[in-house]
């Protein structure tokens, strides 16, 4: 019997094309693989499920094993924030075209190159900045390019990064910059969470290729002295990379205007599910400086004219920095990496404007601070560790009578996901946990919360 | 659609969505704007376009209309990296695990462990490797992680080992990633009669600074390396490690694997292969397999099951790691698609879609050579293909004057995509034609006859062709200084407006 | 603050406009409305939930409060069936285009007119008759409507319906054809559930427009009687009418082989979800006879050529019949109906084709007869309680001892929905309920039902 | 696309979908057909085309990008009952009530329940009435059950009455559907000068046959007829029920109710004013309201809510009901949409709806008025219009040539709308626009510019807008025969296939 997703499976179709191409079996076709290397066995495959609904119905059970963070309560961040997805943005994601179009020209799939130099152009709004790339994987990729770039520029081979850095970055941009970067962890104000600017003071010098830093931190307090580290780093010669949380951009000054060369960051606020953290997309914005420009790995499109008047056209700005023109010889390398949440963020961000924005940052920042208000009225705990402005998160820190672990288990028991656990990675902070609040959480929500950790803890 | 840049749409005061509000929060915590101080606080709003919601709606499902999906086109002209059918029902499992959290505790998350787990399962079984890990965002983010497990490889040896080799029809990232890793890319070229790589060439190549070996098979010209075998193990004698790209493994799943062909390690573009549906550019999945001896070196975390509590967990001890390449554990929707896809076809399913992928692609060559004047393929002499062909115009070009960029543009006007990019030109004005498994006789058949037309416009009116294209979505583009020139590119809108007023 | 439904909400733009038209404020364009008909009052409507989150949480928060057949097995039918609605119904019933279009004309809607003459083709070929009209509210409705094409063809005042019609239709029948119609119930055959030829030879009479049956039976059996019962009404000038579901026709015969003038039926089977009863689309067919079409009030999509040559344009066939053009002249009325469910209906049987079709029908019966043989090994459990032929439905008779009303609470307990309770409406049957099985049910979910009714009545 | 008919990508043995064999069940059960006698069951399977999936799907995405909806087009032509903006953030509501059987125990479909309890709230505020029912699945179904009530409610009095006065500019359903009820329909023309049906005619067509009144207003005109309460104070003195079609309310909801009107019942279109799409004509939801003295009358059932149990549930008994129009409960999908609409914007925002539809609709018609020769009015005398306007061409046809229909299909030529039927033409070559709420006026200016051009053309070049359209997705059918003569009319495929041996 013929499968669906296979149109010439078909046996009399099968036996026609054969006919046509002169040889009287399929097999035939693989002549030019060696008997010695064909695999002649059977693969340990489940019986398919070859109608429809039985598929359905095995994937329905097996995924019904998860519980979701619209189950439950979710205080998580870190990296992948729960934020409200306007339904606009799936219905768009959503579209068979743009699901499905891969690397279409810019004639027969404009409508992809104009809405991904849309995103760039959004974004370039949101950053301050005059250049944005087309999305890269994540984060933590565009922060390891960043320093690569500056590495590029001025041929320097450490970089300075905060020691309160996501643990899941720190490991990607570790990676990545490897071995042409030294990463250099800066130590951080026990009190504020800041950089301690006399140790980055010690730690710069002729080798420093670039300082990084991050705003809000992942610890979420807000990195005030942005101005002063890039000072700091622009007098020493070094390049000025600050990664950001885009939701806090209609609030936070953009690191521009702090003296950020390069700007990095995520895309997932912007209108992408959590999807078990699958919805990053990284994006990178600079100056228009060629410089800057010449060393950007990625692709970057741009507007033009089209032989017809008044008709915008898109293509490729500087193709050949690519990897796709120039082999191991490129900036680095480029490939299929996260255009569909390029797409998405330009949906949000058109659908938010200006206003939205703002009331974004607003609603975070007060959600946030009703929260910090209401913890830390509860006894034993300190909420927020640092003192320092905050953004969507914060360490709480809890008494040390209960581990935040056994916390987060009878939280769970309650309906609720805690904050993530900090005494890993950040061992000095005692018994903590990062918390976050967005616009999803309602008074009601925050309320909950406390009743049950004032339950837990009491 | 003569659709505007969405900033064009701006009409001050519009709204397209309004942020939740919560009145009682607000009065508890009063003006939070000033928690912020006052240098950190943004005093200028971002000039973003301010929109309601129905036009913003039709903005955007306006562009998708002026795009070809694969839902939507015949789509074999992508070459490469054709995509294929994804059957819709996987976006109803995509859609129930939109809201997880990576960080949720793993009882709360054993439906999607489970289908981790046993993806890399079914992957083994297909490759022949014995462990998957699919962190790796895309083909190219999976190439790097084979470096990236090659320096470490080589180190814990406390092996100085910096030289990488690969094939020029290898795809440009198994040359780019290991030269952003650090490596000295060696690149090996075809014979010049049939196409396959120079074993004597490689021979050359292999040395005490021999790292590894990282090469597609078949390559971007469908072409299989019969000598594969003996390529990994003059590798390996020289003391390097393998690492299979395998981005495209359409024309071969079941029919040949990693393991048998001698590789250390290899990856699966599930977003190709396995069906996902690629979004215009990702986000996507490279699954990276290894064999036994390099599991350690896997990006961390890999996803186990414990017996004894019953439960699938997130294996973070992998003593070699690399680290990581990509932050959680992967695209999971790109997972649970692939997952749904092989479940629905089983050993055999698999195998027909190989066979199908190369029939189909078989058919359309011998059409094209019988039937089209000026088209020709590379390496004619070998007309051995797999899963795809790359073809060459030089006939045509040579002819005529129309060359391969003419041809693309001129089969929009078709409704037809064909893919531009194949740098270098290594094969003179280079088309590349993958039809998968996915389209009926009948449906390449009309490909054909469009490709036909425009050969023959070629060369009975060739300004049709190279003037093209007529009636598609917007016309030729002539000035490519707006690509190059550093004062006239225009990235963003906003350096439009500084650089040419916002006037074409 | 502007409504983002509303984009002229915005002050500016209303002061524009009020300027451009001359008058200074809205209101003055009310001024055809008297101030003693103005309503001056406030509406006692909720506080809005202008964003779409709140909205959104809102909504879920209340839809939460029901429990769908996905949550429990679901064994009713009656005349909204559980089947499996393929992925690729939904997509195309999604697509924004067919979603938000309404009345286009044949250029620039020329999309949604092929996707509806593809509908009327491709049910043409499942019912086997010629025509068949773009869909219509219902079953019940297009029953009706074929009462009153017969009455309008022969001019008489009789209906003879079958006793066993599902209550839901008969009361939309027969306020449909009143006063036009009277409806008369012919008995039937207590052993088989079959109509009784002898009550119906009776009752028939030269005052008879039409002869209604329906196969399969609301009560689910088959009436093979078919065409004795077409003859019957044929010989005394009365015109056949047969009620169809249409996911019987790959395994029964289609009416019009057995002597339908007119065959009718609901299109939910189709790939249409149960919606809570919104699923239903009534289709018509009938011959290519100028006498029957003539009569047909409902809108019939037709081919034609352009004057380009060979492209196929669409339009109204017939167009003067409808109220649109004749008003209280027209063949009844003819209004907004259930076109998108044609779509889906379309969509649907392209994707079954005709081998599908008969697997469907198939595997409906091995469910049904499936479930027949595991509940009649329950004891005292009657199943089916008609010694006749099934499709998909049966009715089930449970012993005296436990209600069928109880039985259902407990099955509720379960997580199972039983089968419908027949007592009101049909209680001669006695402690009986009608249970529906189709392709969504696996051995497990009937074993499951066998099972808990072991433990209820045991 | 030049997509065939779906009959013409049939393909033998290929396969769209396979439906679920339970091998189990089948062993267990055998050869399930012979259970039907050999004369019921199918000998010839049904002439179903045999298409693969992904072509299956193609060719349906094809024809809905050669449809033009709301979503996509400024929709403001389609007239009399334009659809406005349906938040997509609803479909997500509906999506969650797709698997509820409408025969479930009542407590497991609480939520459901709710919904339609709180919007026939919601509806009683808006109209002043006291009891809805959302069993009518559309507008014309909606006044059938309105002559139904009237047919009751007579009947039940003991009176024979048997006639239904409307209005000409009411819809063609607020006549036709009493007419199948049995009545005699008598209707009122308008004063010629203002346009406002005639009261002297209404006195003289009273009668005591006179059963009821059934009229819009504002009329398909715009024009709102100034004296109502006078008309339904007429009609009531005559002993009959005053029924108001309000499908089209979206002009005046919060600003003029059924209730201070007079009328004893009345519908709204949900899927209009209400926002729930059209979906390319229903299904949808006539809400039917009624004054608590006709309450008894209304479809079984209605939703009512015991506070003893805490529960809503169903309720039969309503001892004057008419039975049913349709079966269960309405169109449930469109109830939510609606309820969720309403929640969404709230008093002040539906208030805000019904003068934005009227600034919009005034703004268009002064354009119109002021910028494009040929076109006028209907009722020029009397400027003051609600929601939309009637235009009459006949100038235009006058001096060109031109009549409506060609502008309409020219206009599709700019990727609009403009709907066709307005029969019988008591207004000479009729078009009717109605903006909503919905467009910005940056959209109805590009429309109205659309529409001047193609007047231009009409005066400079009119066979350009007579052989029109050139661009669209289809040409100009000019042979109508095939829709009138028997001989040819091709109603489905295979009639084609018969009458023309498949040839155009």
């Amino acid at each position: 019997m013929s499968h669906p997703y296979i149109p010439n499976s078909v046996e009399r179709v099968k036996r026609e094309m054969l006919s046509y191409i002169g040889v009287s079996s399929i097999e035939e076709l693989y002549a030019s693989i060696p008997e010695e290397i064909r695999f002649r066995g059977k693969m340990n495959l489940p019986e398919p499920l070859k109608s429809e609904y039985e598929l359905y119905r095995h994937m329905r059970e097996i995924l019904s094993r998860n519980i979701t963070c619209e189950d439950y309560l979710c205080f998580k961040g870190g990296g992948t924030w729960p934020h409200y997805v306007p339904a606009i943005c799936d219905e768009i994601a959503g579209r068979a075209e743009f699901l499905t179009a891969y690397a279409g020209d810019p004639y027969e799939d404009h409508g992809r190159w104009q809405a991904l130099f849309e995103f760039e152009s959004l974004m370039a709004e949101l950053v301050d900045m005059d250049v944005v790339t087309v999305p890269i994987y994540s984060w933590g990729h565009a922060a390891g390019t960043a320093m690569r770039m500056a590495h590029r520029i001025n041929g320097r081979r450490e970089v300075i990064i905060p020691r309160t850095i996501s643990p899941e970055r720190f490991l990607v941009i570790n990676n990545y910059v490897d071995p042409a970067l030294k990463l250099i962890k800066v130590d951080y104000d026990r009190e504020t969470g800041m950089i301690d600017l006399e140790d980055l003071k010690r730690k710069i010098s002729r080798e420093t290729a670039a300082v990084y830093l991050e705003n809000p931190s992942y610890l979420g307090f807000i990195e005030t002295g942005g101005k002063e580290i890039c000072e700091i780093a622009h007098d020493s010669g070094a390049i000025c990379i600050v990664g950001v949380d885009p939701s806090s951009l209609g609030v936070l000054e953009p690191p521009s205007h702090y003296g950020a060369d390069i700007t990095v960051g995520d895309l997932q606020p912007l209108g992408i599910h959590m999807n078990f953290g699958g919805g990053l997309g990284g994006f990178l914005a600079t100056r228009d400086e060629e410089k800057f420009i010449r060393e950007i790995p990625y692709r970057m499109f741009g507007l033009a004219k089209t032989v017809k008047e008044v008709e915008y056209g898109f293509g490729d700005v500087l193709f050949e920095r690519t990897s796709f023109e120039k082999r191991e010889k490129a900036k680095e390398f480029v490939g299929t990496a996260a255009a569909s949440h390029g797409i998405i963020a330009a949906v949000y961000l058109s659908l938010l404007g200006p206003k939205g924005i703002r009331e974004l940052g607003e609603a975070i920042l007060q959600r946030s601070m009703y929260a910090m208000k209401v913890l830390s009225s509860i006894d034993g705990v300190k909420a927020p560790k640092f003192r320092a402005p905050h953004f969507k998160e914060f360490v709480v820190e809890f008494p040390e009578r209960k581990s935040v672990e056994e916390i987060n288990k009878e939280l769970l028991k309650e309906g609720i996901f805690g904050g993530i656990d900090l005494r890993k990675h950040f061992p000095e902070l005692g018994n903590s946990a990062l918390y976050c609040f967005t616009e999803v959480h309602m008074k009601e929500d925050i309320d909950k919360l406390a009743d049950a950790l004032k339950r837990i803890l009491g | 659609w003569e659709e505007p840049i969405v900033f064009e749409l701006s009409n001050e005061g519009e709204r397209g969505i309004l942020i939740p509000v919560d009145d009682k929060i607000k009065r508890e915590v009063g003006d939070v704007l000033s928690s912020i101080p006052e240098h950190m606080r943004r005093k200028d709003p971002p000039r973003l376009p301010e929109i309601s919601q129905m036009r913003v709606l039709k903005h955007y499902l306006r562009l998708s209309q002026e795009t070809l999906g694969a839902d939507l086109n015949i789509d074999i002209g992508q070459g490469t990296c054709t995509m294929k059918y994804s059957p819709k029902v996987n976006e109803r499992f995509v859609s129930m695990v939109r809201e997880l959290h990576p960080y949720q505790d793993e009882e709360t998350v054993q439906g999607a462990l489970e289908i981790m787990y046993k993806l890399d399962l079914f992957l083994r079984e297909i490759s022949g490797l014995d462990r998957f890990s699919f962190q790796p965002g895309g083909g190219s983010q999976a190439i790097f992680a084979m470096a990236s497990i090659i320096r470490a490889y080589h180190k814990k040896r406390g092996e100085d080992r910096d030289e990488i080799i690969t094939t020029i029809f290898s795809h440009p990232s198994d040359a780019a990633a290991p030269a952003v890793k650090g490596f000295k890319v060696i690149t090996i070229y075809p014979d010049p009669e049939t196409g396959i790589p120079d074993v004597e060439a490689l021979k050359a190549a292999v040395s005490r600074r021999t790292a590894g070996m990282i090469v597609a098979n078949p390559e971007d010209t469908g072409i299989f390396n019969p000598r594969i075998k003996e390529f990994c193990d003059i590798v390996h004698e020289a003391g390097g490690l393998c690492g299979y790209d395998q981005a495209n493994a359409n024309g071969i799943i079941g029919i040949v694997r990693a393991r048998e062909c001698g590789f250390d390690m290899g990856f699966f573009n599930l977003h190709k292969t396995f069906s996902s549906p690629h979004g215009c550019g990702g986000p996507a999945v490279g699954a990276l397999g290894v064999r036994k001896e390099l599991e350690t070196f896997l990006p961390v975390p890999v996803v186990d099951y414990d017996p004894a509590r019953k439960l699938y967990y997130l294996n973070y001890d992998l003593p070699d790691t690399i680290g990581k390449v990509r932050e959680f554990y992967g695209v999971f929707p790109v997972v649970v698609r692939a997952y749904a896809w092989i479940m629905a076809l089983g050993e055999e399913g698999l195998k027909e879609v190989a066979e199908i992928a190369v029939l189909n692609n078989n058919y359309v060559m011998h059409r094209i050579l019988r039937e089209i004047r000026g088209a020709d393929i590379s390496y004619p002499a070998n007309k051995r293909r797999i899963e795809q062909v790359r073809y060459s115009l030089k006939k045509l070009k040579d002819e005529t004057g129309v060359g391969a960029e003419d041809v693309i543009r001129r089969m929009a006007d078709f409704g037809f995509h064909l893919w531009t990019s194949h740098h270098p030109w290594i094969i003179p004005e280079p088309l590349t034609i993958e039809p998968t498994e996915s389209y009926s006789k009948e449906e390449l058949d009309e490909y054909i006859e469009a490709l036909k037309e425009v050969f023959r416009e070629a060369y009975e009116e060739p300004e049709t062709v190279i003037n093209a294209p007529h009636r598609s979505v917007i016309h030729k583009i002539e000035d490519n200084s707006w690509f190059s020139d550093p004062k006239k590119w225009s990235i963003t809108w906003r350096l439009f407006l500084k650089k040419h007023g916002g006037k074409l």
